[in-house]
C-alpha cells in the first residue's frame, strides 16, 4: 500500500498530501456531504482578531474557468474560533490549520497568541496577502515585510507555521526566501490573483470592492509556475495551491516540487473533489509502482545544509 | 438542514411549460423526498468556462413517483447548456439545500405573489399551502400572456393575472394585483426580480402590511450553496449578513435591510 | 453614424479601435479569411534585429480557457520585414504597427532605425517583455530600465511609439509612469503571464522551454485590473489586451478606460472575432445613443496638464 | 493553398466504422469540393475549458453530394465533445488548411502505410491514388482486429494488415509487413504515430528507400492553422522549422530533422 503520508515540517504529519483551502471549506462545519477523514488537512477560513462582517455585495462573479471573489475577511473573530469551534476540532481526525490575517503585526501576533496551546489547532497558515495599514502596501508584495510578520509569528508559537504566498509580485522566489529565513515551517503557493470584472449592462465594476482574487482552473499555469519557481529555491516544504480539480492536476504540482495541494475552488462544484483526487493519487502511485509521494517529484528537493 | 445529496439524476422529460421557459424533469427519489418548497439545488453544468453550479428552485417534487421538475429560462452559458439536456441524459445535482418557506397549518389566508420567472418556485409553493389547509390567492405577473405559468399547474389557488402588455388579466405590474386582496391578516410568499421584491416592501408599507408577515424568496450570485464561499450575502436588518444560501433563500422580510440590498442581475 | 475612430497620439488616428495583437496575426499576410479593411491596425510578431529560429517544440499547450506559448520571437529579421513586407503593406488600408523585441537597448534601437521611414511601417510597439542580456532581468519588470529603453527608442523615431507592458510585476503602475516620462505616446497593456503545464505521463514539461506565456479569456479578469489601474495613472492612451472575445469582452476594456484593444489568442478559433468586435461595438454606440467611444469610459481620463 | 472556408456545416450521419472510432459526414459542398487527400480542417469545440480548434484530416470527400467525413477517437474534451455531435448538429470548421499528399501520375507503385487513427486520413488517400492510376498497397496496422478500417473504405487497394495481438494478419507492427513489399522503385504515403513515422525512416534508410521518396502526415499541436501563431513547428533538415499547418502536414521525410522530431502526444 503506498504511503501518501506528508511531513509539512516541526513533525507535522499528515495522513493525506490533500488539503482544503482557506475561505472554501469555512471551519469546516458546512460541507456535510464531505468525509473530512479523507482530508489530510482542513485551512479555515481567515481568521482575525474582531469579528469583520466582510465586504458589501456583490462578492463573487464567475469568470472564464475562473472566479473572483472580494468576501473582505468576513469572520467570526478569533475569540469565538476558540471558545466555539476549537473545542469540536478537538474531536475531529483531521487536523484543522487556522489561517490568520490582520492588518498590523500586531494583530497576526494577537491571533495566534488567543490560540496558542488550544486544543484542536494544529498550525497556523498566515494570509500575508492583506494590506498593512500602517505601511499601506500588503505583507506579501515585500520582503521585508513579509520576513518580519513571519519572524513575529514565528516568536509567537510553538506550533507548525505555514506562510502563504500571493503571487502578484515581480519576484515571487525573493518573498519565499525572506519567509523560510524568517522561521516559516513551510510556505503555501499561492493566494489568488487580482482581477476585475465589469458588469457592461450597469456600467460599474462587478464586485463591490472593485477588484477582487481570480480563483480556479484558470490561473492553474499560473500557479504552477509559481511553486515550480519555489521548490527549486527553498529547503521547507511548498503547499501548492492554485485551480486543482483533477488527479493530474494534482499530480503535476506534485512533480513541479510540492509536498502536499490545497484544493480550493473546485470544493464549490464538487464537494467530493477532495476524497477522489486522494483515491487517483494513491491509485497512479501504485499503477507506477511508487512507494511514496515525493518519488513523484521531477527535480531533487534542496537538502538543509547541516553545517 | 434537510440531507443534501450529491448525486446524477436522469432527464426523464423536458417540456416548454410556457413561453421563453424549459422544464426539466428529473427522476430521483431521495431528492424528491427531501426536498421542500422554496429551498434550492445546485446543478452542475458543462458548459464553456463554466465552473460554478447554477442554482435553481425546486418546482415541484412528487415523491410518490421519485421526480423533481426545475423550470428556468435561458439567460447564459449555464441555462443555455441545461436547456439541451435532453430525456435520457444526466444532470448533476447537490440539494435540496437552503431555507425554503416557512407553511404553518391553518386557515389564514395565504397570497403568492410570483413575478416572472419567480413563478418556477411556486408549483410545488402551492401544493404545501394547500396540504397545510391554507387559503390561496395567486397574483401572477408576467411580460406577456404566453409568459404565464398555466393555471393548471397552481391547482386550487385563486389565481389573478397582471401583464406588462395587457394580453391578459390587469395591465401592469403584478404589484398592481395587491390593491384587490384583502391583506388585513395573511402571509404573502413573495418570488421574483429583486426590483420587484423592493417594491412589494414599499407598497406593503402603505397596505400596512407587516413585513413579519412577508417572506421573500432572494436571488444572489452562489459559489457554493452550502455555506462556505460566504459569496452570496444579503443584507441583516440591524447590521450584519444573512447568507442567502444558508438564512435563506427564502427570508422573512422583516430580517433584511432592504436599503443595502443590491441586485446583480435584473432590470 | 457613431464614430470608432481613435487617437493614439502623435496624429495617428485608426478608424477602428479593434486591432490585432502581435504574434497572433503573423505579418498580416497568413489570414486570408480576415478582411484586413475592418481592423484599426495590425501589430506585427516580434521582430528582431538578426533573424530567429525560435524556440524547439513543444511551443504551445492549452490550458483551461487559455493557452501557453514559448514561441522564442521566431521571425525572419528586420531586414527581410523591410525589404519584402514593408513595401507590401505600403498599399494597405489598414496600418501595420512593427513590434519590436531584443535583448538590448542597441538591438531594439537598430531595429527601429532600420525601419525608420520606410514606407508602409505605421508605428512601433516596443515589446519590453524581453530579458535583458546585459542585466540579467527583463525590461518590463524594471521601471529605469523600461524608461531608459523607451527613451532610446523614442529618440530613434518620429513615429508614434506604443509600449507593451508586461504583467508580471508587483506594480504595473510604476513601469507604466516611467514609459509615460520617457516619451511613449501610448501604451498597450498587457502581454502575457508566465505559467507553465507538466505533461504527467512523460513526467515533464509540457514546453521545451518549461514556461511560457498565458493567453486568452483565462486572463481577461487580470489583464481587465491591470488595465484598470493604468488608465487611472496615466495622461496618455491605453490600449487594452488580454482574453477579449466577445464584444462584452472588449466593452469592458472600454469602460475601464481604454480606447481600443488588441485581439490576440481569439484570432486562432474566431478569423472574424475582429469584424464581429468592430461591428458589435458600432451597434453598441447606436443602440446606447452614443456618439463615440470616449463616452463609454467609466472615469473621466486625466487631461496633459499644459504647464 | 487551396481556398480556405470559415464555415458551419450540418452532421448528416455520425456512425463507429471501427472499434474505439466515430465517423461524422458534414455536408458542405464547398469544403467538399476544395478538400485535396493529406489535408485538414480546424474543428472547433464547445467543450468546457477549450478554445483552440482541433485539427482533423479529411478522411474523404464527395463533392458529388457535397459531403465530407472526419475518421477519430477519443482522446480528450474536446474530441468528446465532436464525438457527442448527432445529426442535425453544426459543427463548425475552417479549411481544407495545409498541404495535402503529392500524389503524381502514373504506374509506379504507392505504399500506404497507416497506424493507428493513421488511416483516417487514407480513404482519400486512396481515392487520389486510384484517380491517378497508381497501383496501391496498403499496409494497415492496428491493436487488434476490430480496429481495422472496414476493407471497403479502402477499395482498390491491395490490403496487408498487422495487429499487435495477432487477431488479424501479422502479428506485429505494420513496419513489420515492409518486408514483405518490393520498395525498389515505389512512393510511400505514412501516417501514424510520430514515433511510428522515426522507426519507417530507420526502416526505410536499411531498406534503401529513399527518404525523399516517403511522404509522412505529421501530427503537432496547432495553435491557428493558418500560419500566424508559429507554434506547429517541425524541425528542418538543415536548421530552422518548417510550419506543420503550412508546410504540411504531408511533409517529404527528406525535409524533416528526423533528430530534432519530438512527440507531444503518443506513446
Ligand atoms: C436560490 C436561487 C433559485 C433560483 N431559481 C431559479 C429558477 O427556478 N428558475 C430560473 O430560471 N432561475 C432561477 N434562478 C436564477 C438562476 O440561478 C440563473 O438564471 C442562472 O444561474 C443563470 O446562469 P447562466 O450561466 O445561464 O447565466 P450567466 O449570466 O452566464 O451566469 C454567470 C454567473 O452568474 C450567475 N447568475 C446569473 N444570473 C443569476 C441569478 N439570477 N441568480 C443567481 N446567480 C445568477 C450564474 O450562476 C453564474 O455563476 C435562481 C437563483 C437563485 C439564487
Ligand atoms: C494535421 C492533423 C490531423 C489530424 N487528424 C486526425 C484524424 O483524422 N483523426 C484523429 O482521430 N485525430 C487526428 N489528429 C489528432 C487530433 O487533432 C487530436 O486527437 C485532437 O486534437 C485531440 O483533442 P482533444 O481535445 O480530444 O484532446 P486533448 O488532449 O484534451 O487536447 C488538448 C490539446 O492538445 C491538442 N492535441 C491533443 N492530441 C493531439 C494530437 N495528436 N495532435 C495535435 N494536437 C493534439 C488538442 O488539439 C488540444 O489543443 C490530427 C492532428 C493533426 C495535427
Ligand atoms: C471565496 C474565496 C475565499 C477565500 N478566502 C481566503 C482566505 O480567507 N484566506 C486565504 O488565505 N485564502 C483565501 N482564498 C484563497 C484560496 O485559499 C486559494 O488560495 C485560491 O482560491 C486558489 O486556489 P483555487 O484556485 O483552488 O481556488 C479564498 C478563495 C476564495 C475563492
Ligand atoms: C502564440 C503567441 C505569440 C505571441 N507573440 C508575441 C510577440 O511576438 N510579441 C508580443 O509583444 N506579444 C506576443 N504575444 C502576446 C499577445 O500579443 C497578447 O499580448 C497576449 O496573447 C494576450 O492577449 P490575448 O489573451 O487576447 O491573446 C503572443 C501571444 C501568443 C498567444
Ligand atoms: S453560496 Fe457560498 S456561502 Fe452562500
Ligand atoms: S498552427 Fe499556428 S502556425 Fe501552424
Amino acid at each position: 500500500m503506498a504511503d501518501l503520508g506528508v511531513d509539512l515540517g516541526r513533525g507535522f504529519r499528515l495522513r493525506s498530501p490533500v488539503l482544503v483551502a482557506s475561505g472554501t471549506f469555512g471551519y469546516g462545519f458546512d460541507a456535510p456531504l464531505v468525509d473530512r477523514g479523507a482530508l489530510g488537512a482542513i485551512v479555515t477560513k481567515g481568521t482575525t482578531l474582531r469579528p469583520r462582517d466582510g465586504n458589501r455585495p456583490t462578492r463573487i462573479a464567475e469568470t472564464a474557468s475562473g472566479m473572483l471573489n472580494a468576501i473582505g475577511l468576513q469572520n467570526p473573530g478569533v475569540e469565538h474560533v476558540a471558545t466555539a469551534f476549537a473545542p469540536l476540532w478537538k474531536n475531529w481526525a483531521v487536523p484543522v490549520i487556522v489561517n490568520v490575517a490582520g492588518e498590523s503585526i500586531e494583530d497576526y501576533v494577537a491571533v495566534i497568541d488567543r490560540l496558542e496551546g488550544t486544543p484542536g489547532v494544529a498550525a497556523f497558515e498566515l494570509n500575508i496577502s492583506c494590506p498593512n495599514v500602517a505601511r499601506g502596501l500588503q505583507f506579501g508584495v515585500d520582503a521585508r515585510l513579509a520576513g518580519e510578520l513571519t519572524a513575529a509569528a514565528r516568536s509567537a508559537t510553538r506550533l507548525p507555521l505555514m506562510v502563504k504566498l500571493t503571487p502578484n509580485v515581480t519576484d515571487i522566489v525573493a518573498i519565499a526566501r525572506a519567509v523560510e529565513d524568517a522561521g516559516a515551517d513551510c510556505v503555501s503557493a499561492i493566494n489568488t490573483y487580482v482581477g476585475m470584472a465589469i458588469d457592461v449592462r450597469r456600467r460599474r465594476a462587478v464586485l463591490d470592492r472593485e477588484s477582487g482574487g481570480l480563483s480556479g482552473p484558470a490561473i492553474k499555469p499560473l500557479a504552477l509556475q509559481a511553486v515550480w519557481q519555489v521548490t527549486g529555491a527553498l529547503r521547507i516544504p511548498v503547499i501548492g495551491i492554485g485551480g486543482i480539480t483533477t488527479v493530474a492536476d494534482a499530480l503535476e504540482f506534485l512533480m513541479a516540487g510540492a509536498v502536499a495541494v490545497q484544493l480550493g475552488t473546485v470544493n464549490y462544484s464538487r464537494p467530493q473533489a477532495a476524497r477522489e483526487i486522494d483515491d487517483g493519487l494513491r491509485a497512479h502511485l501504485e499503477a507506477q509502482g511508487l512507494r511514496d509521494l515525493g518519488s513523484l517529484r521531477l527535480r531533487q528537493p534542496i537538502v538543509a545544509s547541516h553545517a | 438542514m434537510s440531507p443534501a445529496v450529491l448525486t446524477e439524476a436522469a432527464v426523464v422529460e423536458r417540456s416548454i411549460p410556457m413561453a421563453g421557459a424549459v422544464e426539466l424533469v428529473l427522476h430521483h427519489p431521495t431528492a424528491a423526498a427531501a426536498a421542500r418548497a422554496g429551498q434550492f439545488f445546485q446543478l452542475a453544468v458543462g458548459a464553456p468556462g463554466a465552473i460554478l453550479r447554477r442554482p435553481y428552485s425546486v418546482a415541484w417534487a412528487r415523491p410518490e413517483i421519485g421526480q423533481i421538475g426545475f423550470i428556468f429560462n435561458i439567460v447564459g452559458t449555464g441555462s443555455a447548456w441545461l436547456a439541451s439536456r435532453q430525456r435520457g441524459h444526466a444532470v448533476d445535482l447537490l440539494g435540496p439545500l437552503g431555507q425554503g418557506f416557512v407553511i404553518e397549518p391553518g386557515n389564514r389566508p395565504a397570497v403568492c405573489i410570483a413575478g416572472g420567472l419567480g413563478v418556477a418556485a411556486f408549483p410545488a409553493v402551492v401544493t404545501a399551502l394547500m396540504a397545510a389547509g391554507r387559503p390561496v390567492v395567486f397574483l401572477h405577473g408576467a411580460r406577456t400572456a404566453s409568459q404565464l405559468l398555466p393555471v393548471s399547474r397552481l391547482q386550487g389557488a385563486e389565481l389573478r393575472v397582471a401583464t406588462d402588455d395587457g394580453t391578459a388579466g390587469l395591465h401592469g405590474s403584478v404589484l398592481d394585483l395587491l390593491a384587490s386582496v384583502a391583506v388585513s391578516d395573511v402571509d404573502v410568499f413573495a418570488c421574483g426580480p429583486t426590483p420587484m421584491l423592493r417594491r412589494l416592501i414599499e407598497v406593503a408599507q402603505r397596505l400596512e402590511l407587516p413585513r413579519s408577515r412577508v417572506q421573500v424568496a432572494l436571488e444572489t450570485p452562489m459559489g457554493c450553496g452550502v455555506g462556505t464561499c460566504l459569496g452570496c450575502v444579503t443584507p441583516r436588518r440591524g447590521g450584519g449578513y444573512l447568507l442567502t444560501c444558508q438564512d435563506g433563500p427564502c427570508i422573512r422580510a422583516d430580517r433584511i435591510d432592504w436599503d443595502g440590498m443590491v441586485d446583480a442581475f435584473h432590470g
